[in-house]
């Protein structure tokens, strides 16, 4: 299957769970998505996200976000989605970061809630009808007070999507490090994976690979593309791109810089990134 | 080292903070994304001796953690992080941070980028420095519009510790959690009580002595351009580069000159 | 740090997590254990347990267990904790598997209790005060029924022991693809680790060792100890020796017999692990 | 081939079970632990086509989990896994399980190995099947002195799937949920209703038409002595040499002879 192919499987009005970009986020996908025109997307932010989302936004193909932040990093604010909400384009669901492992943590397991410590005295509580607050049931008798704790409902997301290291020829993927991933095709009812390269046999059976792999049983498609978390970095593959985000950021300031960004970099034919790389 | 001593003394400032004796101890550290001064003061007081682990979050490689941020919020939920740093688009005068942004929810005038992980973090971690560069009566408020993370809370509700101290480009506050209220604890150079009550739009204590907030010593100065800049360079080489002069990036000059 | 040196950490009296034999269950150590003559441990089986757990009960050291199942697997039933539960020797707590995860799994997150699926029926649930029944706070309205759903304390043991491959110079080992153990030793106050050998540098370094690291961070000791999983496997270091469990079975069916196997195996001067493994 | 007839008869029924077109769909099944009979049945399905992913949880190499049981437990959790395997020391006419043991709690009588995931799987996955090979009144009994895990639950508490059969060394019973009744499906060769009824401890339907259980066929028999014997030597070394008569242990003779 091929970029633009797996990017096909995405259908207008997905919930689609994206991820922050220190941590494998799929800018190749975000590319294709883009090229694709898909609309009304409802994007989760697991547990805040940056470029790729800034760029679907700007694109115009989100309806609304739930995440704990959109951020570019050291390159600031994320200007499509500033510029968005303002506009009353975006309808913007807040939460915190915890909250959001924590609701993908309850879908993994298969329970309708988990409770979560802090945030009590948030005004997120106040704007967040799905959340309930209970008296700890477990608390000490005699211990006083309430003991109010934060309950949680479950979040299984329609569609995931990150870049991996490898896939195998079981229709594994190998993310190394970054298992807070595995958590989230865990949790995810699809997940959709583009990777760097594929690699033969199945990496379960290395004990070297394992610990690092996501199972086929979580991975609904993989595409290869080759660089496909630029600008964002892959392990020790390739670095977080700070030059690019920046002028990201500085193009995105506007509607037209970011339509000039789009024509330089989204809609040239197949995807950029590999011939950018390529000339580097 | 004129343009640059602002963040050598902020870095200096909060290096103090953390390793305060009177303060709860600061074993585990954890610094945020976007956060090179505070991420600093931490390596200095690790460089001078301090017993410190460090988990810098936006570090690409040797990331400390295997489950990403999950692994953090999870380490403070059981109160194993001693200490955290926050920001906010606005500040109060109760400790009260804002990430969200101001007119209606959620930030229909001015939209700050979120709350993080702040709402969990302020409660679950043992202590916080509040850091934000910018002191004027736009960011320090009376009242923040929006609270993504409450200074104080009501007694029954589970909360480990509080602000510690809040450091700013004018000046350090001190936090007294019991009443809820800063206190001025020093001034910056070229700061006085007069400019920093003008810049401040939240009231707070006033003691007699006042000292002035000392800069890094030269053997700190010294640990910071070398080892410490060493450290960070990677994670933050747009700071590396303004404040010690190193770091250039390689392959960026291109796209940034298109 | 040498095996007996971690061994006398374990206070009488503590509360010692376990694991399974297909799980990096420390052999040695348990041999180390009995040679201290530890006494009155409350053990925690994470989920089951087998032949470390069979050997401390049969050697006296253990008050109490709270397990799932103890097993010696295609073995069969694991004999001296018969006969200690006969006899009233042993205070048996029973759960059922993904209820010990589920309490460990909310120590780790640092919360109160979490909920779990199933279960509700079994008479495990009478059995143990220490569990809760609520309603589903999250219940869609009209569903009818209250949905009654079972609320598990959190578990944070005192102490945890199990067998690495490897430990490097900043304290993390390497579990491999075993990351259950991640879970055990984030959630337990302390864990005491045996590994199979020492490492230069810092494995959270490298991309390929990283995902299979439990930081230093959850690790309170560390002591080599050559096959320090003998008789039970390292994942492709060395196999499960069915054998030498079939020899223990059936030995430790009688008193005579099992003290036989500890003076053969348990109380030879230092651990006989090795020069086992080395004749054959 | 007489001497192990009988188990590769299980196998064969298991397996006729396991791809069953009126039960729920088996594209992931997970084996626990000590269960030779029933992982061999899934080898047969799966190697005679049948879309099958098998979680075998005691395989000691390509353990298909990096988080081990509660890998299991949560996609069971999620309704991902969809049959699993299930024996008891006492197993009575509604489906209960007894697995503590006989006796006052915690089997101070008879203590059987514990729960396992028992309470928790009977109820999540979409359909169990009972296997155990000992039929007796011993074994089968008209209620279980204690339930590790209910046959059956009230209305409006959350339950996936039920027990589709039991089988034993004489017989197959199919179960049906909603009357919480046992019928007898087939007899194994040399079992009549008349000796299935003596020694079964509860009551149960006979309906008028019981067919014989079938062995293998010769292809399967095939299959099962070739390529399902080579994917379970090294998990269940005794039982394949026992069955087929391969898999000497290595380095297990001289222990074994001590």
């Amino acid at each position: 299957m091929d970029l633009d192919a797996l990017a096909a499987l995405v259908p207008d009005g997905a919930q689609l769970a994206l991820v922050p970009d220190n941590s494998l986020s799929p800018g190749a996908f975000a590319r294709a998505l883009v090229r694709r025109g898909v609309r009304d997307l409802r994007l989760i932010g697991v547990p805040v996200c940056g470029y790729a989302t800034d760029l679907l936004i700007g694109a115009g193909c989100v309806a609304e976000i739930e995440t704990s932040a959109v951020t570019l990093g050291e390159a600031g604010m994320a200007p499509r989605f500033t510029a968005a909400l303002a506009a009353g384009r975006l309808r913007v669901v807040d939460a915190t970061c915890p909250a959001m492992h924590t609701r993908l943590q309850a879908a993994e397991k298969g329970v309708p809630f988990m409770p979560l410590r802090g945030v009590l005295g948030s005004d997120l509580v106040a704007h967040r009808p799905d959340w309930k607050i209970i008296d700890n049931p477990f608390q000490s008798p005699g211990a006083g007070g309430g003991d109010p704790i934060l309950l949680l409902p479950a979040l299984a997301p329609e569609l995931a999507a990150f870049h991996a290291a490898m896939a195998d020829e079981e229709g594994n993927v190998w993310v190394g490090r970054r298992r807070e991933l595995a958590t989230l095709a865990h949790a995810s009812q699809q997940s959709l994976v583009t990777v760097e390269r594929r690699v033969p046999g199945n990496m379960l059976d290395d004990e070297r690979l394992a610990p690092g792999v996501i199972s086929g049983v979580y991975v609904t498609a993989i595409a290869v593309a080759e660089h496909g978390a630029w600008p964002i970095g892959l392990l020790d593959e390739y670095g977080y791109d700070a030059a690019h985000i920046a002028l990201y950021a500085k193009l995105a300031r506007t509607e037209a810089g970011f339509a000039e960004y789009c024509a330089r970099f989204v809609n040239a034919p197949g995807d950029p990134s590999v011939t950018i790389l390529a000339a580097e | 080292m004129s343009g640059t001593s602002n963040e050598l003394l902020l870095i200096a400032a909060i290096a103090r903070l953390i390793t305060d004796p009177a303060a709860h101890p600061a074993r585990h550290v954890a610094v945020g994304a976007a956060s090179p001064i505070p991420a600093a003061a931490c390596w200095l007081a690790k460089m001078q001796g301090a017993d410190i682990r460090l988990a810098l979050l936006h570090r690409p490689r040797g990331n400390p953690f295997t489950e990403g941020t999950r692994e953090l919020f999870d380490l403070a939920g059981q109160g194993r992080i001693d200490l955290f740093f926050l920001g906010g688009g606005q500040i109060d005068g109760q400790a009260n941070i804002n990430l969200i942004g101001t007119g209606a929810w959620p930030g229909t005038a001015v939209r700050f980028p979120g709350s993080f992980g702040s709402a969990f973090m302020y409660l679950t971690v043992h202590r916080t420095i509040l850091f934000r560069e910018e002191h004027s009566r736009r960011v320090l408020v009376p009242r923040v519009e929006h609270i993504s993370a409450p200074g104080v809370s009501p007694a029954g509700t589970f909360r480990r510790g509080h602000a510690q101290a809040l450091v700013t480009g004018r000046c350090v506050f001190r936090f007294d959690p019991g009443r809820a209220r800063f206190a001025l604890a020093s001034l910056h150079p070229g700061e006085t009580r007069e400019t920093v009550r003008a810049a401040t739009g939240f009231d707070y204590d006033e003691p007699a002595g006042i000292a002035n907030t000392a800069g890094p010593t030269e053997a700190q100065a010294t640990i910071l351009a070398g080892p410490v800049c060493d450290a960070m360079i990677e994670t933050y080489p747009d700071f590396c580069r303004r404040v010690w002069g190193r770091g250039a990036k390689e392959n960026g000059g291109k796209e940034e000159a298109a």
